[in-house]
């Protein structure tokens, strides 16, 4: 098993015919993902990359079923394609696009509260990868490797390093994901916990947080309280002054609230081991699997 | 995107809220004049910023004669080039209004409360039970029940409630027009009369939605910021300056914060955080290399890149070219891990630099390299 | 038993301090419906003829946890009035009030969609009657006997004139309302009929329909396919031209369609009694009864 | 709210929906001058009526030259008032769009075809296959991907799809804006030259919703409408003309239709629909006489009121009032029953009136009465 997405996830590729949704297509199809069909209103060719295109999401869900879809269109016609992408009953959808507006992804979590069995992760994510199985994003597949450690994020590159450090200590990957460094985002820590927790591949999970919000909170008491696994966390942004966005549109403290500090120590209190530096996670987590 | 206090005052103006009389200085040789002037005499002297807390940090003065008013403005101008000068306004009640996104929830909910005047944040510490707020549905917005229900229970004037009513209306229709993620009126005051004024005005609008609301990307002012961040924000790399002296240059803002952390971690000092962008392309790291070169505070540069779709040697190629061409002599400690790393190095070992595979080492070595 | 309202039923009445809202709390106390509190932004008194009055429906849900509401307020505020009650969980809501927008409508019907077992009866009905159990509606109390026949109906006058004939040939009602003669309803025929086929008391239905939509076709067919009481029907509207408002917002034939020949005749491919006139009903039902 | 194809052209016009040139003539004396200006020499004459089905009805005719036109219009002239003279355009394709509501699903919805040019009942009935749906989300909107999902395959240049885009989108616009019930294009032509225009144009608007829109009423023309039914509505009651010779007044929209049913069914024939409202007030039913009285094909009245909430008493004090005042000596018919209906009857009596309790048996003397 895995969370998410697996060798049997049929993957469409919202937004396929730009650059970054072209390139992605492709490394997602040499990776070894089951990517049945693209789809962007300026296709213009009947396959990209070898795979079938569509100018609309509809006829690629008549023509390929898929049931999952990664999301590369431009911030501002993201909530049409979620809004299509909803309609046309995908289940996994993953919205890599950086900077929708809040109130779009207001509407979009909105309309989910009654779609049961839908997940959305993102936007401003790398995506989903289960090792060997399938990859959904725009993580480099070479630095992952199959096994038992799930890992979930805020953020990309620094999910990639952790994972490199992962993998060249031996310690192998159920699935790895981003959820995104928004401020609203489809699915949180806790989503993803509990997901984890009903995976029987994954026996620890490795937690990256940053500042900003309260999902690191969310996730020490969903911790505290009902995950069985353990939780070997890290908490970007000590440094981080207050009232500045650091990169990312939800990494920020504002009133005070949302500090490291902070949900280090929750995290800590709620039974998760915390490392002071991304390359001692490694190490910790080789105590567990 | 935040504004200063007498822009959103404006746009209060134009949706009908009242705020008190005032007068926007810019020039410490204008005060005089503009005091002289002004129809009334009893001041509240206001330093535009556009951080919180300016209470707190002596940044809003009050003065109750014309010269005292003079010599504090002159004093805050030594601090701040714009000032608000308001009239002092006689106040019976204090409320707060605010409207906000509740990110955990991903709701937007308004806030109120009859103890308005201090922070919100403090009030939600200490007097929880003073604070209501409303959920505001995304399609249904704030509903006339729902303001009923808050102003029911007030103990004052019809007259006066129906203007907290209009104010609160209007308030909304500011934070949902212009996708606004705050929306602040603190105090929103009573006044003996039965005037209702908004005496302070915070808005903070979504940077996301600001393709939408081409008027108020024109409250912009690039002058009044840092200018390196300026400068960066102009290129679309997210930088912020902070004190120390290892410049630091990464992809992506995760691991931008992380390396700051084990900066820190091991004794130094970040100048800055710096994220050109998970894919790194070599122009914005020349555009990286430039701004930090330039921050005189910066004794030592730290490049970490993890190189996963990016290739690390055509970041080494833009790292060189960039050297050369900005005549960089501080100290470069560089990181590069990932796809083509090995071919990265060798591109680095021919100009004779050399990179780090571990962050840890290469955090170190940044540190004792200042 | 009986539907939607009975003895235990807990009434409050939105706009209450309103004529229409206070002649008809009074009317229904005065029926013996258990009316426990009056709510209007307006209302000036404790009491509205000697029953609780508040100006927020949230002070009269907190006081006395009414479950069912009769709303008579203007028409540009019923949205309002709806999404009050529907935020603070009232259970059967009964709109009254004439006039409420179409779109008002939908977006109710939409929110309505995913709140499971809230009934919304009207806008524009006379409202439910349990004859000597409750009455939340402006229907004339009097005319009503109990007994053992549901009756279901676009209109308001000619409900009393048909559950009148019924009265008067000793035919008594199990419950008795309008769903409204608006185009937009919040239940149409078969969500009645499905509580009818529910209710034990209720051993035959009177179903009174008119020109315009859909309703009395939905009806049929569900009736056809799944309601296993008799049920005899009424269409008002033989004589009705095309195109024309008839007095109901919901009463016109448009594009040929909702004609009441079309609507009679397929009630009576559904094995419903369509009676030629009002006053035959009461003899048809006789011989069910 | 029905409205003039020439009145709906406006808003199309003004929300950049192209258009066919066309002039409207109210003047039959104007019709030679206009035609002889007109920038175009091919004509399609069309009548302005609130009713559909024109073209059957021969109420738009076509003229190739200025003779044919003035005659032909001139003809029309005799059965309506209003006649917009509208050029001849190529068309290449006909299509179909409108936005409705669907009231038994409780959605708004997009129909689209590309069968244009016949009625949308008919192409339903005929050919659903030619009919594309898209539910529209009352509160997310009509959304791109719903029209690129039409859009894509018709076999049509990529800057006429734009153009039918963008003509649905400002359709769409129009409908949500103010709130109409109908915004239907029939058809929506595709010239020879690429050019996408709105040949014809319908919207009906949602009565409940126009006090929201206070200049949408005022495209209400009252001279134009049946003098009778203008004065009802004026007056609040629900009236529409029919063509027998029973003037019904009932309390109450179904059981004023029941009545002029049971009226047909014991051979008579109504000469109208007229709903009082449930509650029956004196002085609506003193207007509804008022009006009845005065059309001149009422050979007998028939009232018919169910006393429920209203008291029969006070309504037979309101007939014998109105009957008094408006000296009404055409045969009435009286069906009072319920509260209060034995007093009604005694005061009724004193006045030499009666008044059934059976609404049948009232039917019948009606029939026979007159």
């Amino acid at each position: 098993m895995s969370i998410l997405i697996d060798e049997d996830s049929r993957i469409v590729i919202q937004g396929a015919a730009g650059v970054e949704g072209r390139f992605h297509l492709k490394q997602m199809v040499e990776y070894g993902s089951h990517v049945v069909a693209g789809v962007d209103p300026m296709v213009k060719e009947d396959t990209i990359e070898g795979i079938p295109s569509y100018k609309t999401l509809k006829d690629a869900v008549e023509n390929h079923s898929p049931d999952t879809s990664v999301i590369f269109v431009p911030a501002p016609f993201a909530f049409d394609a979620l809004m299509a992408a909803i309609n046309h009953r995908i289940k996994t959808i993953i919205v890599i696009t950086e900077g929708v507006p809040v109130n779009d992804m207001l509407k979009i979590k909105q309309i989910l509260k009654y779609k049961s069995g839908v997940h959305l992760i993102g936007p401003n994510c790398p995506g989903v990868i289960s090792p060997g199985k399938s990859k959904a994003g725009i993580m480099p597949g070479h630095i992952h490797t199959s096994g038992k450690v799930g890992v979930i994020s805020r953020s990309g590159t620094l999910t990639y390093q952790i994972v490199h450090t992962l993998s060249e200590a031996g310690i192998g990957q159920s699935t790895c994901l981003g959820i995104g460094g928004d401020p609203v985002l489809g699915s949180d820590f806790v989503d993803i916990l509990k997901l984890f927790k009903e995976d029987s591949d994954t026996e620890c999970v490795v937690l990256i947080g940053e500042i900003g919000g309260t999902a690191e909170e969310e996730a020490a008491q969903y911790i505290k309280k009902e995950f069985n696994k353990p939780v070997v966390s890290f908490v970007a942004g000590v440094t981080a002054p207050p009232e500045k966005r650091m990169g990312h549109a939800g990494a920020i403290i504002s009133g005070g609230r949302g500090t490291a500090k902070e949900k280090i120590e929750i995290l800590k209190a709620s039974g998760a081991e915390v490392a002071s530096i991304p390359d001692e996670i490694a190490e910790i987590v080789k105590s567990y699997v | 995107m935040k504004i200063y206090e007498y822009q959103a005052k404006e746009i209060f103006t134009d949706s009908g809220i009242r705020i008190p009389r005032a007068r926007l200085v810019t020039e410490p040789k204008e005060l005089k004049d503009t005091l002289r002037h002004l129809p009334f005499s009893k001041y509240v002297l206001k330093a535009q910023t556009y951080t919180g807390g300016r209470g707190k940090a002596g940044l809003v003065v009050k003065a109750h004669d014309e010269k005292t008013a003079l010599k504090e403005a002159q004093k805050l101008f030594k601090r701040v080039n714009k000032i608000l000068i308001q009239e002092q306004i006689n106040i019976k009640e204090e409320l707060y209004v605010g409207f906000t996104v509740d990110r955990s929830k991903a709701i937007r909910k308004l806030i109120f409360s009859c103890s308005g005047g201090v922070e919100i944040e403090e009030l939600s510490r200490n007097h929880p039970e003073k604070i209501i707020t409303k959920e505001i549905g995304i399609f249904t917005g704030l509903l006339p029940y729902q303001l009923r229900e808050i102003l029911v229970d007030l103990n004052l004037d019809k007259k006066v409630k129906n203007s907290i009513h209009k104010t609160i209306q209007s308030l909304y229709e500011i934070f949902s027009r212009y996708e606004a993620t705050l929306c602040e009126i603190n105090p929103l005051a009573v006044t003996d009369d039965g005037e209702v004024v908004a005496v302070d005005a915070k808005i903070i609008f979504d940077d996301d939605a600001l393709f939408r609301h081409k008027d108020i990307l024109k409250l912009r002012i690039a002058e009044d910021e840092e200018p390196l961040e300026r400068e960066a924000k102009d290129k679309n790399l997210s930088y912020v300056k902070l004190a120390g002296d290892i410049g630091c240059i990464v992809n992506g803002a995760g691991l931008a914060m992380a390396t700051m952390d084990v900066i820190k971690h091991f004794g130094g000092s970040p100048a800055n955080f710096l994220d050109i962008g998970g894919a790194a392309k070599a122009q914005a790291i020349c555009d990286a290399l430039s701004i930090i070169n330039r921050d005189e505070s910066v004794k030592a540069i730290f490049i970490n890149i993890f190189g996963g779709i990016v290739r690390c040697d055509e970041v080494a190629k833009g790292i060189i070219k960039a050297k050369n061409k900005l005549n960089i002599d501080k100290p470069m400690v560089i990181r590069l891990i990932g796809t083509n790393d090995k071919k990265a190095y060798e591109i680095l070992k021919k100009e004779g630099l050399s990179s780090h595979k571990n962050m840890s080492k290469a955090a170190k070595a940044a540190v004792s390299g200042r």
